[in-house]
């Protein structure tokens, strides 16, 4: 009765910042409707997508996520009438800038999930954790937080590479 | 007897030293600047230019990591840091206003506390020194006492000679050891040194800089200089002789580093309590900090003094603060005792 | 302070008719143009807009036509100038359409093997001489002034719609005829048939809506106190000016009423030769309207 | 080299320094202001640094050079609050700089009629690290001023100098942007991280920006730390990447943060890539006239969202 | 060290059947700071609940972490639970296994896995949680409804009757609205004045309403409860408490000739003039833009003539402060005009209707006062251009309504059922007259109304014509309407003597003004827009703001009215209270780390910040910060996220809980 799953090598972390009213309510949704889902996505709630800040989606990069899906109510839904608004500014600034720095877009994902959109929920989720697993892990976040200081480092990559090279 | 090495043999010296599993670190070139870093090989020493950044580093790390712990419901896990995984270390053509705050600091991290790290990266770095023919007007290193070709610090010294190559004097055993190791590469014989750097700020009367800084712990002076001072920490993150770090504690609740690195007397945080309090409140009293330390504190507990007269602030103040210049106004200040408030 | 004059030049389209029934507007135009000094230039090789058939048959095809003669326009240098009332819409129906649809401009750019040009800026020549030209410079090259001529401006269907598309003027009240017919000192009418469809090319099928409908505006026309008509289309003009003895017959009433392309009226007052105009190719004879207002 | 077509008549400086110092004189006098900020010569040749002028017989030490970098809305930013309790201050500003000032009140940190502003015509600055030499060549001026569109500062309390003909100068900040646009990603991950590994976060980017005038930094904050102090290449990632969130639509382009790297960290191209994308998302452009809500502090109901699925 | 308890929910098997809730329980009990973990069949049950009571006292427990359901069904279960055994409600939490774990995951071990993540993410965030107080805030038990229309006149009646005072604003010189210009209403036909003046007159002799005519919104400040509404009455020239109402001075005016607005310029009215014979107040106003005073200093005739002394040349406009707690905003409506509209303007005209040139073109409000026996005719139905009884009328449906291609695309909802009633006024009045109606669908569900339309058809015997009117162009004295019939599927002529046009209901211009005073929000079009479209019709987002009427949307009468009772019924719940109380998800500043850049009041979606000063004991100004009013604020966070400095905090959604989420993943 159950479908076939498949193994996968890599499971990709993905964190989904979403607001209580719209996306949180649609993915609710989406469970009431008992619709399937890779169950990748760990939810953080936030009241608006107003409220998250780019520093989130940066810090979850860093703490290991390896897509991060940024939803909330569609533009004139706004529960506080104009969170969404400023939010889509916020986040049109932050993607290009983290486009210009190197991370590819493609594991950041922004939508409108309605409260009644449960399937669009799925959809977004499902298309980002694919799009995510086929990418790969994170590697670039990831490598940085291993990184030091040739100074403070024990055993420096330099030094090891210098060793490797000699015959 | 002096000996001499030219300069291929140097760089075959580095690769050697490599060959040995020695950490090696000198100027290479880092884009768009010379900085200490580990050489792969001696074809990267770059001694073009004075380094970006004092050699300090190779004893106190711009940012190590002390410990590291995990915390679950038993309670938390302490893994320390052993310093003897420290690698063996051999610094080549340092200058000496970096090599001489060596010394300097070992006072201070080997005083009430002893800092292991920092001595341990001592202990099992070899100086090789390189006396200096190139200065610029932001150079003082006679100001304060030192010299183009002071070997204070430093275990080997290479002095350039005029037809290439380097008469080396072994200062200490571990210069003696190193030379004796590596004797195939060095040639018996002296040279003529060439002409040293010539920096142009004429000596700096320090006693009676200290005696002034003694009676003006308050005085309109560190108004004026901080009026200006930005509040960076670049001065004291490339100056030789400043070694204010932090320690702090990186990752969550469960599990997470502590880590030890560089300070600055300068920041607006720095001494920041607790509370929200804090003692140096003003930039004013944050540069009367920086100067007292380098000056009148370190002298009063060391005889020692925080400055080898690299010029390093001087080059990279935002704001063009000069120290040089600082410091010879004190030195022609009334040293009637100050009534000014800061 | 006038701005220094700039010396226009545009790539030219003119599509079937005006190589064929509407040879005289081909005419009257190159003649204006070159007497106001604006440079025209063929686009070589350019095929059928497909007019208004095609598209009702075959939507690929008529937007494939247009974007091939898009791409062929490439080549020449200037905004494209276009005559046809009806190239004009297929034209700037075709930039507005593949714009919007991803999938149609893949196809199409398929079709014709190459880019589609949505950005080059397709003109009827009313834009170019109300707006690039310029109506203050067009009543300056005005030689022989046609006052006393009243005109009724007809637009028919296609000029200024469908809405958003071409925009040339307001969609269902425009006056850029008007504008400059009148720049050159002809008087115009109100009158209410100016955006009625003539029948087009129900010509051939239906003649007898034709009738109907053009019937309509040619009696509109008269009520109004017009002396003539002035088009922007061949197949108006084709209606209208041919078709003008059935009506009369069908109807029993008499129009005589000459249909001039709105070039040969503008060229004229600005001096080209009258017999460079083609008069003679209208079937309602103009002559004795131009001569007893005194402009040939 | 001195083929006037490629360098700068250096006269300029010296008119503009006459200027300054009268104008300097006739506010303190009249009491129009309590304090001058401007720049005057430091120790070594061919140096210029910040100075605050309170007496009118020492309006003398005000200079005006290739060498004076600095931008002095520094001064007159929150984080120079003493500065500021002195009274109504009168300030030197090239085009750049007032940028910055229009910004600051536009974020309600300074009021117009409490600053006399003494605009000054500047033909260019000196790059940093370069060589001192008068006058001013493709060499020497910084990369901000080959494309400089404020030569002339607009809506000072008074201009002055006179803008003698430039040569044309090749830019190189907005060559270096576009470089960097045709890159992939993984190409500009590695240039940035190169750059910012070598980042000590002395943080003297942040002390000289104006806009950076907050009392508590983001960065600067452990409960919670969004952002880790430390210099290693994770926390340096994080530092200027929020560095350059921060500033998105309000840098005014002097670029200070630039200048004063002692690791020569390229900070401007990320300030002007924001300010490009801000500019044709939103046509905002920062410094050109007081705003009271920047392009990150509005919106519009048909902004772009083609990136929102 | 924190003592948190975790209790995982089966809800029955609903859970249970994909997540291992006893190892959900178990990696919970190993998690730092959770002192208590254990799981259970229902949790929201009562011995669910006491399981949860009984361990926060037996455990000592100082936060809770309810694995279950989603927060929007049982969040307030828990925390009332957690209130009930002592500890503070925020300090409660779910963690989301249901809706977002395991409906939605098949596979035992990944769903497991991802409610141990979710539990773990919610436990640190527990940990960050700090206990939250209710905020209160005081009620001023004094409304202000704007607009004295028939919805403004119903609110402010019913909250009146409450026994609350009330400020009624209307701009125009009398009260009425457009109810008091219509002549007859559907579906009942009875006679709109007859029902409308005497509200009119009640809300102006009640006792607990103060009227304000002529006169505006100038600003308003404040928040629910507590508004502080500024009034700009205009000057009337007249002194309202000497004025008699006698009407000598309008009988005397000179000038005569000013077409009178209220009858759509049909008629004319003197300089000093009412509106109408009913207006209320019956207190006139002098028009000084067409009074020869005015104009030229000569005349003065009025005040010769008026007894009581009460013209007064010299008044100038008042500024009065009304504080309030609630406002009712009824502004209305007014109809689109098929006039040529500016270039680029999102709405367009109509030239194929000859942009309104037309003398006989008219539209359905000025069709209402041809039929309102107090009209200029009298109540016959006579053509602006000559006078003569028309006796083919052309009645066009949907003339900017439902035309995307004009701009407006919504429905205007009443235009059915008075084209209907047109047409029966029409041919009770001209009995050889035919009436057509060109109409796209008849949109007729209401109480009676579609028997009315069907006798509009079936008795009164107009015409319908399903189609488009493409084209209306005058020809002699007549105007030909050129449509379709797409029923038959032919074209339409028809040469009529009067075409009135059923033109769409648009809001108020200026309703985005007032929109942007009182901070609510409006759509593209600017109609007001409701808290929620189903659930909270009447509220705006703006809490203490409601709505009533045409502002809101096209509505008929009754709609109109029922939605003007159901405001004054939410402002009397409101005023039921002597303090309000909310939820304390708001944000607050730390005034240390403030260095006002103000960035969050430029995003406040509620105008909740201010500046604040703060003084030092002498009272010097020392700096000034941000401050954010708790009871203007929404809680949505948008400041917090657009500080620089984080100096603004949003309880209950704070960096610190929110960093430890994701420290957690």
């Amino acid at each position: 009765m159950h479908a076939h799953k498949e193994n996968h090598a890599f499971e990709p972390k993905i964190v989904a910042f979403v607001c209580t009213w719209c996306t949180y309510a649609g993915a609710d949704l989406a469970g009431t409707a008992r619709l399937q889902y890779p169950a990748n996505t760990r939810v953080v709630k936030f009241p608006c997508t107003g409220r998250i800040d780019p520093v989130f989606i940066l810090r979850a990069f860093q703490k290991g996520a390896d897509g991060v899906l940024v939803s909330g109510c569609h533009p004139g839904d706004c529960h506080y009438m104009a969170g969404n608004f400023h939010a889509r500014r916020r986040f049109a600034a932050f993607r290009a800038l983290l486009d210009f720095i190197g991370v590819d877009l493609n594991r950041l994902q922004f939508s409108w999930v309605s409260a009644a959109e449960g399937g669009k929920w799925v959809e977004v989720a499902t298309e980002l954790t694919e799009r995510v697993r086929a990418m790969g892990p994170m590697r670039e976040f990831r490598e940085l937080e291993t990184e030091e200081q040739w100074s403070g480092a024990i055993d420096t990559p330099e030094l090891q590479a210098a060793y490797e090279a000699i015959p | 007897m002096p000996k001499t090495i030219t300069d291929q043999n140097l760089r075959l010296l580095i690769d050697a030293l490599v060959a040995e599993g020695k950490r090696v670190v000198g100027p290479r070139a880092a884009g768009t600047m010379t900085l200490y870093a580990p050489l792969a090989k001696g074809e990267e020493l770059n001694l073009g230019e004075l380094p970006r950044r004092s050699a300090k580093e190779t004893f106190f790390p711009l940012c190590e990591t002390i410990l590291t712990y995990e915390r679950d419901k038993e309670g938390v896990r302490v893994t320390d840091v052993d310093p003897g995984t420290i690698p063996g270390t051999v610094l080549v053509a340092a200058r000496p206003c970096d090599v001489a705050a060596a010394p300097v600091l070992d006072s201070v991290f080997s005083w009430d506390f002893k800092d292991e790290f920092f001595l341990e990266r001592r202990r099992k770095t070899t100086i090789i020194g390189l006396a200096c023919t190139r200065a610029d007007d932001a150079c003082f290193c006679t100001a304060v006492g030192l010299s183009p070709n002071d070997t204070k610090g430093s275990d080997l010294f290479l002095t350039p000679l005029t037809d290439g190559g380097y008469r080396c004097d072994a200062i200490t055993e571990k210069g003696e050891a190193l030379l004796a190791t590596h004797a195939s590469l060095f040639a018996e014989g002296d040279g003529t040194p060439a002409p040293l750097a010539e920096p142009s700020l004429g000596k700096l009367d320090l006693d009676r800089i200290k005696a002034w800084l003694d009676t003006h712990f308050e005085d309109p002076l560190w108004g004026e200089i901080a009026e200006r001072c930005a509040g960076c920490g670049a001065c004291a993150f490339l100056c030789p002789a400043c070694h204010c770090f932090d320690i702090v504690d990186e990752g969550g609740e469960t599990k997470g580093t502590r880590r030890k690195s560089w300070d600055a007397c300068g920041f607006g945080k720095f001494t920041n309590h607790a509370s929200g309090h804090n003692p140096r409140d003003v930039q004013p009293q944050r540069y009367r900090n920086r100067i007292m330390h380098k000056f009148k504190y370190y002298v009063d507990k060391f005889d020692q003094r925080l400055c080898t007269g690299c010029g390093r602030c001087i080059r990279a103040c935002p704001v063009g603060i000069d120290i040089a210049e600082i410091l010879s106004a004190i030195g022609t200040r009334d040293q009637e005792p100050g009534t000014g408030k800061d | 302070m006038t701005p220094a004059k700039k010396l226009l030049s545009y790539s030219y389209y003119p599509g079937c008719s005006l190589h064929a029934s509407a040879k005289e507007y081909d005419e009257s135009t190159r003649g204006l143009f070159k007497a106001l000094g604006i440079g025209l230039k063929e686009v070589p090789d350019w095929l059928c807009c497909g007019a208004t058939p095609a598209h009702n048959v075959d939507e690929l095809l008529s937007l494939s036509l247009c974007a091939k003669n898009l791409s062929l326009a490439e080549g020449v240098e200037g905004d494209l100038a276009v005559a046809c009332a009806a190239c004009f819409s297929r034209l700037k129906v075709t930039q507005h359409h593949l714009a919007d649809n991803e999938t149609k401009r893949k196809q199409v750019e398929y079709a014709i093997a190459g880019a589609v040009n949505l950005q080059k800026p397709v003109k009827h020549l009313l834009e170019i001489l109300a707006k690039d030209f310029g109506l203050d410079r067009l009543t300056e090259a005005v030689q022989k002034p046609l006052s006393g001529l009243k005109v009724a401006c007809y637009y028919g269907c296609l000029l200024t719609r469908p809405p958003e598309v071409p925009e040339l003027d307001c969609v269902e009240a425009p006056t850029i005829m008007e504008r400059v017919i009148g720049a050159v000192g002809a008087e115009t009418v109100r009158w209410s048939h100016r955006m009625e469809c003539c029948g087009a090319n129900f010509t051939l099928s239906r003649p007898g809506v034709v009738l109907k409908l053009s019937g309509s505006i040619l009696d509109s026309a008269k009520a109004a106190g017009a002396d003539c008509l002035m088009v922007a289309c061949p197949l108006c003009h084709g209606n209208l000016d041919i078709r003008q003895k059935e009506i009369e017959e069908a109807t029993g009433e008499r129009f005589g009423m000459p249909v001039f392309y709105m070039t040969q009226l503008l060229a004229l007052a600005v001096g080209v030769a009258p017999g460079k105009l083609g008069f003679d190719s209208m079937i309602v004879n103009p002559l004795p309207l131009l001569k007893e207002k005194g402009l040939v | 080299m001195t083929n006037t077509a490629q360098t700068i008549d250096p006269a300029l400086y010296a008119a503009v320094t006459d200027a300054i110092r009268a104008e300097a004189k006739k506010v303190l006098e009249a009491g129009a202001a309590a304090a001058v900020v401007g720049w005057q010569a430091g120790r070594r040749q061919g140096t210029a640094m910040p100075a605050i002028i309170t007496d009118p017989a020492k309006v003398a030490e005000l200079i005006f050079s290739p060498a004076c970098v600095n931008n002095l809305a520094l001064y007159l930013s929150k984080a120079k609050k003493e500065i500021r309790a002195r009274g109504r201050i009168a300030i030197v500003v090239k085009g750049c700089d007032l940028k910055a000032l229009v910004g600051l009140m536009g974020e309600n940190q300074l009021k117009r009629e409490d600053l006399h502003v003494i605009g000054v015509v500047c033909a260019g600055v000196q790059r940093a690290g370069a060589a001192k030499d008068i006058p001013l060549s493709e060499e020497t001026i910084a990369g901000k001023c080959r494309e400089c569109t404020v030569h002339t500062p607009e809506g000072a309390d008074v201009t002055v100098g006179t803008l003698p003909d430039l040569p044309h100068f090749t830019p190189v900040e907005s060559e270096e942007l576009s470089r960097l646009e045709a890159m992939t990603p993984a190409q500009r991950w590695s240039f940035w991280k190169e750059h910012f590994a070598r980042c000590i976060r002395c943080y003297a980017c942040r002390q000289v920006c104006p806009f950076c005038y907050c009392e508590q930094c983001l960065c600067d904050r452990n409960r919670p730390q969004a952002v880790e102090t430390t210099p290693r290449p994770a926390g340096n990632m994080a530092w200027h990447i929020v560095r350059a969130m921060h500033l998105a639509g309000r840098c005014a382009g002097c670029a200070e943060c630039e200048r004063v790297c002692p690791m020569d960290i390229p900070l401007n191209l990320l300030n002007r890539k924001m300010a490009k994308e801000l500019k044709e998302l939103y046509g905002h452009e920062a410094g050109f006239e007081v705003k009271e809500k920047g392009p990150l502090a509005q919106y519009r109901e048909d902004d772009d969202q083609s990136f929102i699925k | 060290m924190s003592r948190i308890g975790v209790f995982v929910c089966h809800c029955g098997e609903n859970i249970a059947r994909t997540v291992d809730v006893e190892k959900v329980a178990a990696e919970a009990a190993r998690l730092p700071g959770v002192a208590y973990a254990t799981d259970y069949k229902y949790m929201c049950s009562d011995p669910g609940q006491n399981l949860l009571k009984n361990a926060v006292a037996e455990h000592r427990l100082d936060g809770i972490v309810v694995a279950a359901c989603s927060p929007r069904m049982h969040e307030k279960t828990f925390r009332n639970a957690a209130k009930s055994a002592g500890l503070n409600p925020f300090l409660c939490e779910m963690a989301n296994i249901r809706e977002h774990c395991s409906w939605v995951h098949e596979d035992r071990d990944e769903a497991t896995a991802k409610a141990s993540d979710i539990v773990a993410m919610m436990v640190a965030r527990v940990k960050k949680d700090k206990r939250l107080v209710p905020i209160t805030v005081p009620v001023t038990k004094r409304a202000l409804v704007i607009g004295g229309g028939i919805a403004g006149i119903q609110a402010a009646l019913d909250i009146a009757d409450a026994g609350h005072q009330v400020v009624l604003v209307e701009r125009e010189p009398s009260i009425g609205g457009h109810m008091a210009q219509l002549s007859e209403t559907f579906p009942t036909l009875d006679c709109s004045q007859c029902i409308m003046t005497p509200k009119m007159v009640d809300a102006a002799n009640h006792p607990n309403i103060t009227l304000h005519t002529y006169s505006e919104i100038e600003s308003v400040d404040g928040y629910i409860g507590n508004f502080q509404i500024t009034v700009r009455k205009k000057a009337r020239s007249v002194i309202e408490e000497k004025c008699t109402g006698c009407g000598v001075c309008s009988a005397k005016c000179p000038q005569k000739k000013i077409p009178n607005a209220f009858d759509k310029n049909l008629g004319t009215r003197p300089a000093i003039y009412v509106p109408f014979p009913q207006a209320v107040p019956n207190t006139p106003v002098i028009d000084r833009a067409n009074c020869t005073w005015f104009k030229t200093g000569k005349c003065g005739v009025c005040q010769k003539v008026c007894g009581p002394g009460a013209i007064d040349y010299e008044q100038e406009d008042r500024l009065i402060v009304e504080p309030v707690g609630a406002i009712v905003v009824a502004t209305g409506f007014e109809l689109y005009s098929i006039t040529e509209k500016p270039k680029g303007s999102p709405i367009k005209g109509y030239g194929e209707f000859g942009h309104g040139t037309i003398p006989d073109v008219i539209d359905g409000l000025t069709f209402e006062r041809l039929a309102s026996a107090s009209g200029p005719t009298g109540g016959k139905i006579l053509r602006p251009s000559d006078g003569r009884e028309p006796k083919q009328v052309v009645f066009v449906q949907c003339v900017g309504s439902r035309a995307r291609e004009k701009g407006i695309s919504y429905c205007s909802k009443i235009c059915c059922m008075y084209t209907a009633k047109h047409t029966m006024l029409y041919k009770h009045k001209v009995h050889d007259g035919q009436a057509y109606v060109f109409f796209m669908d008849a949109r007729t569900p209401g109480k009676s109304y579609d028997e009315f339309w069907r006798r509009a058809i079936e008795e009164e015997e107009a015409v319908y014509i399903r189609g488009m009117v493409s084209r209306l162009y005058q020809k002699g004295d007549k105007i030909v309407v050129m449509g379709s019939d797409v029923h038959v599927g032919v074209q339409v002529e028809i040469e009529a003597d009067l075409v009135v046009l059923a033109t769409a209901v648009q809001p108020r211009a200026g309703a985005d003004t007032l929109a942007q005073k009182l901070g609510i929000s409006y759509d593209s079009y600017h109609f007001y827009s409701e808290a929620h479209a189903k659930l909270k019709p009447v509220e705006c987002a703006t809490a203490g703001i409601y709505l009533a009427g045409a502002c809101q949307g096209p509505k008929d009468i009754p709609d109109t009215v029922s939605q003007a009772s159901a405001a004054a019924a939410k402002v009397m719940t409101l005023f039921a209270k002597d303090e309000l109380e909310r939820e304390p998800i708001v944000a607050k500043v730390n005034e240390k780390n403030c260095v006002a850049c103000l960035y969050c009041k430029k995003v406040c979606p509620y105008g909740a910040v201010e500046e604040k000063e703060i003084r030092d004991r002498q009272g010097n100004l020392i700096r000034v910060v941000a401050y954010v009013n708790p009871g203007v604020c929404g809680g949505c966070g948008t400041c917090q996220a657009s500080c620089p400095s984080k100096s603004v905090e949003l309880d209950g959604y704070t960096d610190e809980q929110i960093m430890a989420m994701i420290e957690a993943l």
